[in-house]
């Protein structure tokens, strides 16, 4: 045997503030592209940014970002919930009937909407987790039996604002302090969810599993709770949703948020959540969803032709993953280089 | 003298796979103060041992007993909370998290309301890679590490646990001799703490070197459990394999033909720099360094894996296309991968469809591939190659390491090269296959092939190559003659110490 | 390893069983679900979507996806209806739209193997923008009156009770099946699917390959854009809006794995055939779209659900794994 | 030859020869025991369901056995596979309200071959095939009363926009032309449509559009949305928000739904005809169509139960009558 004579082969050491830098990176793009989105269209229409253009966009955004703050949850262990759309659709009308037939209030709306998406995560949940089968899959399947469903209870049936209790409309269009209540209740779960998952080691466990199952069980991470945890956050979060939906729009009929589940799935990519899992954050799917929703008002206020918004949206959705990518390869060359300037 | 009682153990333990009896009968005791070594060809056993002692396998008949008293373990998490901490064979890592937090996962140093404290969790991370003396960033993600700096962090994962019984199945294949030894003292410290410890190698004079007690496996079952001391390598490999093995290393004396593989000034920024060299039809040229200093690269590079800043490469006479494995092939190059399990083979993929990946070409009768050819081609080489399977059209995923490791040989070889480089041709592998492989080498070497062969086990290196390149830190430090190879010679050009002219 | 029991309990030998089950017990059960003419009609009426699930097949057998291919359809109709209107001759439009499929396909592929993105993330991607290229071409218009020679062709074939399309599929399916199954080619797409790494190590030409693939996909989706075109004698933005999503879910219910590098071509066309098949039968019987939509979604969560449940009951769960 | 669709095709047209060749008895009996099938646009639409459900009603009183059978997607495709379907069961009659006048021609064709008759309501097929059409009201009445209403409303000036259904709806496009072809006359000159807005029929896409537009157009007077789904939704966006009093909202609208917006002030008047009614005539024509009171040639009556005598007018139509003005007056008298 060699005696170790020399010192261990000295290695590139405290690459903090350039990694994180990419991580944060990720986050300050969006924001970035934000804000550059949101200067320009307010200078060819200053009404843009008025308290009311404001408020819409927030309030827009509030219900699609709750729903990409679950998917994150879902994203991250490298699984996908395609059913968040029809459990949005399925909860509104199932609450709205509720709540206009027998004329119950908020309080009895929130619960039995959180009990519908929780019932709808669990069964997504114990089928992916307990038997091990592929989430697209199953998700899908569970998209057209709750959808499905959904038509079946509705059949042709309408809930009209005017049957919906003015409570809950209230907390659709209501505010404190002048703050309205869904970008306030959607912001704070983000923020919980966020540090829940960056500061707590059952939230890092989220990410153990998505960057490698195999690894994550022999390390002894209870694979099946985290991913039925997510499941069902996801689904109680379209409860929320769903509730939130009835009390903003107050008209529901059985088709609400009909193939939003690829809507929330491109507000989570664009929002640099990877779909292979292990990478991501809320506040990204979060940024995500407000940058979808500020394009779509952006485009009809700068009066561009009907016809070219979903082109428009499809190639900014695309730029965006792009210029991600990009980024990120740049960034692991940078480090390559690094490398090698710390080697002699 | 009485014996310290147990702190685990298996008893009468058996454990099958269809109709691979994997463990059949073995008990096994660690106690406390001591390292026990668990030998055995690939196949063995081993490593399902461990899985068993691990709670990833459940026996189907036996014990487990934890300080005298039987346990059932429902899971890995069972077992850890046991106190059992392991090293599996294969690095399990969450490529996108920071290395400190895979050594920590589930176990992460807490501040006020159960969050986690990332800073001390640094420093201890900090702190066990100095006591294995490398330098790895803790906040640097896992992903891109090599395959020898991954088992590093495996080896911190396991130690950090302070756990009862610590348990490693070959930690130090991918180790080259320093980190080897950095790995052994802290073995022997955790020994002195009365920690109990199993080690698995393929690397005879390993289990010397460390070890108290040895079991052998064969066939899985336990053939010998007897104390180290007095025993000789010899007698271990007849235990092993059940009869007396032939040369370890069988090089055969070749005069080396023409120039068939020349790299001119090769170069890529961050991994190695105007690397040149020629390797000879007949020749076996190692590529030695220290773990790190870029010899995969160089592999990868010429094979057209990765696209290289600047340099050339001439097969034959002719320049290869660069960044195009496709072309490599077609010039007569081979690359038997170091990372056998995401480059080498498919596992969920059957052993015979594994075998004829690279050479779809050739199976075809007509415009469509041939079972039959394809069955026949399997066949040829694992009786070649001693191969130990229930079927060939079983998945590769269930094979132990080291037959794993002869299907990638086998899927190289059967595209008859006339450059063959190999990354690491014997990690994992068991001293008989090891012979196997080397003389397999060398004949082919005999008529006249030309190989470039990277390893880290050095005496390996020094008896099989004519020739020896060094490298250190991304460049060609000497380029040694066999007649002028030592250990010594090897050492210091690798690390740094000795510049030779190329 | 599962003995032959689990070779006979592969799921596309029980979606080919069902499919055999549904289809005599529907003739036994239903008057009018037997005649050729109804017949027939399903089986056109699966038509773009059998075609589609060809390529999509081999993508999700190498591990990727394309959602776009239903937007490339109406894309592809769009544009013939377009064309058509500007009086230019159908012989020139056919070649022309295909020529924009596999543009769209190349987008597709070049996205994926150049800057190494996932194909999920592209394609939903692509998917709104072809769809909202579609709507820039045609915007609310519908063109119609397409010309007669062109539109029999989606009738029967003269003689026969079977519409061309769906013996142009007969075709296509078992060059398709041969080449995934028989040939170099196809075993390369499984290795891609089961694990890229070694496939590239292994000197096949992974990118050159998905990139073929969504080409294929793109250009296929074309032709069955043409196809729908015709067959409803309706060009529009709008045609074959949600059309992924059957795809694949026939694709999945023939026992694709989703992560690639498993999967049957002829549980595929089973799968296919049984949506069709199950659709008419509940169709003919009244049952509503509503129970339509659940049967479907019960049906996939079986499909990956029961042998999943197979493998579970013959060993304990913690030894799923390999090594 | 290539046909556009266009407010021109939609033109009044010679009646369709084959259908007036057949011979009509006006004193034939209906027949009892009728299998009438409805396919709606999509099954889901409330407005669609309130309309075949009079008709279904309907069916009961001269003993026949009608049902409504239909998508979940308001596509085309698949309403030709129900067509198929209802062919092969053979149905009487189809009612179908087609969301593709050409793509679910062929299939149309195929069951009139086997006997079948034909009725469109609500949006029209092309007039080849189909035997009658029931239309609400006539395209150029509902176009044109929209832009007069608005005009009272808004005092005949200033900027407005259109808030439309799906950029295809057959009935939404023709209308919009009567519309444009009424802001021509020199009555309207003040008025300047800057904006026709698609809502898809989906609630909250509506929602957005017309935050969208009041913010796109500062000066915006009023907006006209001629579709129930788009009308509600435009009107809680303005309900909720600083716009409210300021922009002018009227369109086509179920009472149920604008009862609320009615009585808060954001809306004063809007339009539309009785559902149930159109429902009703359509299963009554059907019958008759079936029973060979008529055979769809212009100018040949019957009685549709309590709307009484009926006559077919050009090109197989038959209208229901002149759309019907809610207010606050007369809103709560209404319930559907
Ligand atoms: N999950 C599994 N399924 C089926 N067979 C398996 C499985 N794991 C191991 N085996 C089989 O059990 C036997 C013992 O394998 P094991 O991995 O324990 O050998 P080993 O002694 O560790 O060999 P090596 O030195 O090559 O690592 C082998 O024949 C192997 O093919
Ligand atoms: N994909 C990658 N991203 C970032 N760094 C990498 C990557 N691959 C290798 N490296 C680093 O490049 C250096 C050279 O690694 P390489 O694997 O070539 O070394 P080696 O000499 O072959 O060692 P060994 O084979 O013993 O692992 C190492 O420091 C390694 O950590
Ligand atoms: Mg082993
Ligand atoms: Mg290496």
């Amino acid at each position: 045997m060699v005696a170790t004579t020399s010192t261990a082969p000295t290695r590139p050491g405290g690459g903090r503030s350039l990694l994180d830098l990419v991580l944060r990176a990720r986050e300050l793009s969006i924001l970035g592209a934000l804000v550059v989105l949101v200067a320009a269209t307010a200078i060819a229409n200053p009404r843009f940014l008025s308290a009311q253009g404001i408020e819409d966009i927030f309030l827009n955004a509030s219900i699609l970002a709750l729903l990409a703050i679950g998917q994150t949850l879902v994203v991250i262990t490298r699984n996908i919930d395609l059913s968040v759309g029809s459990v949005v659709g399925l909860v509104a009308f199932v609450t709205g009937k509720y709540v206009s037939e027998a004329g119950h209030g908020l309080l009895a709306a929130v619960l039995l909407g959180l009990a519908i998406g929780a019932v709808c995560g669990l069964v997504n949940g114990l089928l992916v987790s307990l038997c091990g089968v592929p989430a697209l899959v199953v998700t899908l399947g569970t998209l057209y039996v709750i959808q499905g469903l959904d038509h079946y209870l509705a059949h042709g049936q309408q809930i009209n604002a005017a049957d919906v209790p003015q409570p809950l409309l209230d907390l659709g269009s209501g505010n404190v302090l002048g703050v309205p209540y869904l970008p306030l209740i959607a912001v704070l779960v983000m923020l919980a969810v966020g540090y829940y998952l960056r500061s707590y080691p059952s939230g890092r466990e989220f990410y153990a599993i998505g960057s490698n199952p195999e690894a994550a069980r022999l390390a002894g991470v209870p694979i099946r709770r985290r991913v039925l945890t997510a499941y069902v956050m996801s689904g109680l979060l379209a409860g929320v949703a769903g509730v939130l939906w009835l009390a903003r729009f107050g008209t529901v009929i059985a088709d609400n948020a009909h193939g939003w589940e690829l809507k929330v799935v491109s507000a989570v990519v664009v929002g640099g959540v990877a779909i292979v899992g292990g990478v991501g954050t809320v506040y990204g799917a979060a940024l995500g969803a407000l940058l979808l929703t500020t394009i779509g008002s952006v485009l009809v206020v700068l009066k561009v032709n009907a016809f070219w918004q979903d082109a428009l949206i499809g190639f900014l959705l695309l730029l965006a993953i792009s210029v991600d990518r990009l980024l990120a390869v740049r960034m692991t060359r940078a480090l390559r280089r690094r490398n090698a300037r710390h080697a002699w | 003298m009485s014996e310290p009682a147990p702190v685990l153990a298996l008893v009468e333990v058996s454990k099958t796979f269809g109709a691979v009896r994997a463990l059949d009968g073995v008990s096994l005791e660690l106690r406390a103060g001591e390292v026990h070594a668990l030998a055995g060809e690939n196949g063995a056993g081993k490593s399902t041992l461990v899985k068993t002692f691990a709670g990833v396998h459940r026996p189907d008949s036996g014990q487990i007993l934890l300080n005298g008293r039987p346990v059932v373990f429902h899971g890995p998490a069972d077992a850890q909370h046991a106190g059992i901490a392991v090293i599996y064979q294969e690095p399990t890592l969450f490529p996108d998290l920071s290395v400190a937090e895979n050594i920590f996962m589930g176990r992460q140093p807490r501040a006020g309301l159960g969050r986690i404290d990332r800073k001390a969790m640094h420093a201890r991370t900090a702190e066990l890679f100095a006591r294995l003396g490398v330098s790895l960033d803790p906040r640097r993600p896992a992903r891109g590490l090599s395959i020898a700096d991954q088992q590093v962090v495996e080896i911190a994962k396991a130690i950090s646990r302070d756990a009862k019984v610590l348990i490693m199945d070959e930690p130090t294949a991918a180790l080259t001799a320093q980190e080897t030894a950095r790995l052994f003292s802290v073995v022997r410290a955790l020994r002195e703490h009365g920690c109990a410890l199993l080690f698995i190698s393929h690397r005879l004079e390993e289990i010397f070197e460390l070890c108290q007690t040895v079991t052998t496996l064969r066939d899985g079952r336990r053939v010998a459990c007897e104390p180290v001391a007095g025993l000789t390598a010899d007698d271990l490999v007849t235990r092993m394999v059940g009869r007396e093995l032939d040369d370890l290393y069988p090089k055969q004396e070749v005069t080396p033909g023409e120039v068939v593989l020349k790299v001119s000034r090769l170069t890529r920024e961050g991994a190695f720099t105007d690397i040149s060299f020629e390797v000879r039809r007949g020749e076996i040229v190692a590529l030695a360094g220290l773990v790190g200093a870029g010899r995969t690269e160089v592999a990868r590079a010429i094979f057209g894996v990765d696209r290289p800043d600047a340099g050339t490469v001439e097969v034959s006479g002719r320049p290869l296309r660069p960044a195009s494995p496709m072309a490599a092939m077609a010039a007569g190059l081979a690359l038997v991968p170091e990372d056998r399990r995401q480059q080498g083979l498919i596992m969920e993929m059957s052993i015979e469809r594994n075998l004829g990946l690279t050479r779809l070409r050739a199976l075809r009768r007509g415009p469509f591939i041939s079972r039959a050819l394809e069955r026949a081609n399997a066949a040829d080489w694992a009786v070649r190659f001693q191969l130990k399977y229930g079927r060939t059209g079983d998945p590769a995923g269930v094979l132990s390491g080291g037959n794993q490791q002869k299907v990638v040989l086998a899927k190289w070889l059967s595209t008859g090269p006339t450059v063959l480089i190999v990354d690491e041709p014997t990690r994992g592998i068991d001293v008989a296959t090891k012979a196997e492989v080397h003389r397999l080498l060398s004949e082919l070497a005999a008529q006249g092939l030309a190989v470039l062969m990277i390893s880290s086990d050095l005496p390996e290196v020094l008896a099989m190559a004519d020739r020896i390149l060094v490298m250190h830190e991304g460049r060609l430090a000497a380029e040694l003659p066999r007649s002028q190879a030592g250990e010594e010679s090897v050492m210091s050009a690798a690390t740094g110490q000795r510049k030779d002219t190329v | 390893m599962p003995g032959n029991l689990g070779r006979f309990l592969r799921w596309d030998v029980v979606v080919t069983a069902l499919l055999v089950v549904v289809f005599f017990g529907g003739l036994g059960a239903d008057p009018n679900f037997g005649n050729a003419d109804n017949l027939a009609f399903a089986l056109g009426d699966l038509g773009e979507i059998a075609l589609i699930a060809l390529p999509m097949t081999l993508l999700v057998v190498c591990g990727q996806v394309d959602l776009s291919v239903a937007s490339v359809l109406g894309l592809a109709s769009a544009l013939t209806g377009y064309l058509w209107d500007a009086g230019v001759p159908f012989e020139t439009i056919i070649p022309l739209v295909l020529v924009v499929g596999v543009v769209c396909g190349l987008v597709n592929g070049l996205l994926v193997t150049r800057l190494g993105l996932p194909s999920l993330a592209v394609t939903i991607g692509t998917l709104t923008l072809y769809r909202g290229l579609a709507y820039v071409v045609l915007g609310t218009e519908a063109v119609s009156e397409f010309p007669p020679q062109y539109t029999a062709l989606t009738g029967n074939v003269p003689g026969l009770p079977v519409p061309y399309q769906v013996a142009l599929f007969a075709v296509l399916a078992v060059a398709t099946a041969l080449l995934l199954h028989a040939t170099g080619f196809g075993r390369s797409l499984f290795a891609i699917g089961s694990s890229e790494d070694t496939a590239f190590f292994a000197g096949i030409g992974v990118k050159r390959i998905k990139l073929l693939l969504f080409t294929v996909s793109g250009l296929v989706a074309a032709f069955a854009g043409i196809v729908f075109t015709l067959r409803y004698g309706s060009a529009r933005a709008d045609n074959g809006a949600g059309l992924e999503l059957t795809v694949i879910a026939a694709v999945l219910l023939g026992g694709v794995d989703f992560d690639g590098g498993k999967g049957t071509l002829g549980g595929v066309i089973a799968g296919v055939l049984l949506i069709g098949v199950l659709r008419n039968l509940l169709m003919l019987n009244d049952v509503t779209t509503e129970i339509q939509a659940i049967v479907t979604g019960l049906l996939l969560i079986i499909s990956v659900l029961t042998p999943r449940l197979i493998t579970l009951a013959r060993r304990p769960p913690v030894e799923r794994f390999l090594q | 030859g290539t046909t556009k669709e266009s407010v021109r095709t939609q033109a009044p047209a010679p009646a369709a020869s084959g259908a007036a060749s057949a011979s009509a008895n006006p004193d034939a009996p209906i027949k009892e025991g009728l299998k009438l099938a409805f396919l709606p646009k999509q099954i889901n639409n409330p407005y669609e369901t309130i309309v075949d459900e009079a008709g279904i009603e309907a069916a009961k009183e001269f003993k026949a056995e009608a049902k409504e059978v239909g998508p979940s997607d308001a596509s085309a495709s698949s309403q030709v596979s129900y067509i198929n379907t209802l062919a092969q069961q053979g149905q009487d009659a189809i009612l179908i309200a087609a969301n593709d006048p050409n793509a679910v021609c062929g299939p149309l064709r195929q069951a009139r071959s086997k006997g079948i008759k034909v009725v469109a309501y609500d949006s029209d097929t092309s007039k080849d095939c189909r035997d009658i059409f029931i239309n609400q009201a006539s395209s150029e009445d509902v176009g044109r009363s929209q832009v007069r209403l608005l005009s009272e409303l808004i005092g005949g000036e200033g900027e407005i926009a259109i808030l439309s259904a799906t950029a295809n709806a057959t009935n939404q496009n023709t209308w919009i032309e009567f519309m444009q072809d009424e802001l021509k006359k020199p009555e309207h000159a003040k008025m300047k449509l800057v904006k026709i807005a698609y809502g898809d029929d989906d609630d909250q896409k509506s929602f957005q559009q017309t935050q969208g537009l009041l913010q796109a157009y500062p000066n915006l007077k009023g907006i006209i949305s001629p579709t129930t789904v788009g009308v509600s939704a435009a009107a809680r966006y303005i309900s909720g928000s600083k716009y409210k009093g300021k922009v002018t909202l009227t369109g086509l609208g179920t009472p149920n739904q604008m009862r609320k917006f009615v009585k808060d002030g954001t809306v004063s008047k809007f339009a539309l005809w009785n559902p149930k009614d159109l429902g009703y005539l359509a299963s009554y024509a059907a019958a008759a169509l079936v029973s060979g009171q008529i055979s769809g040639g212009e100018g040949e009556k019957f009685t549709a139960g309590k709307l009484g005598e009926r006559t077919i007018g050009a090109g197989g139509e038959i209208i229901l009558g002149p759309p019907f003005t809610f207010d606050k007056s007369n809103i709560d008298e209404y319930d559907f």
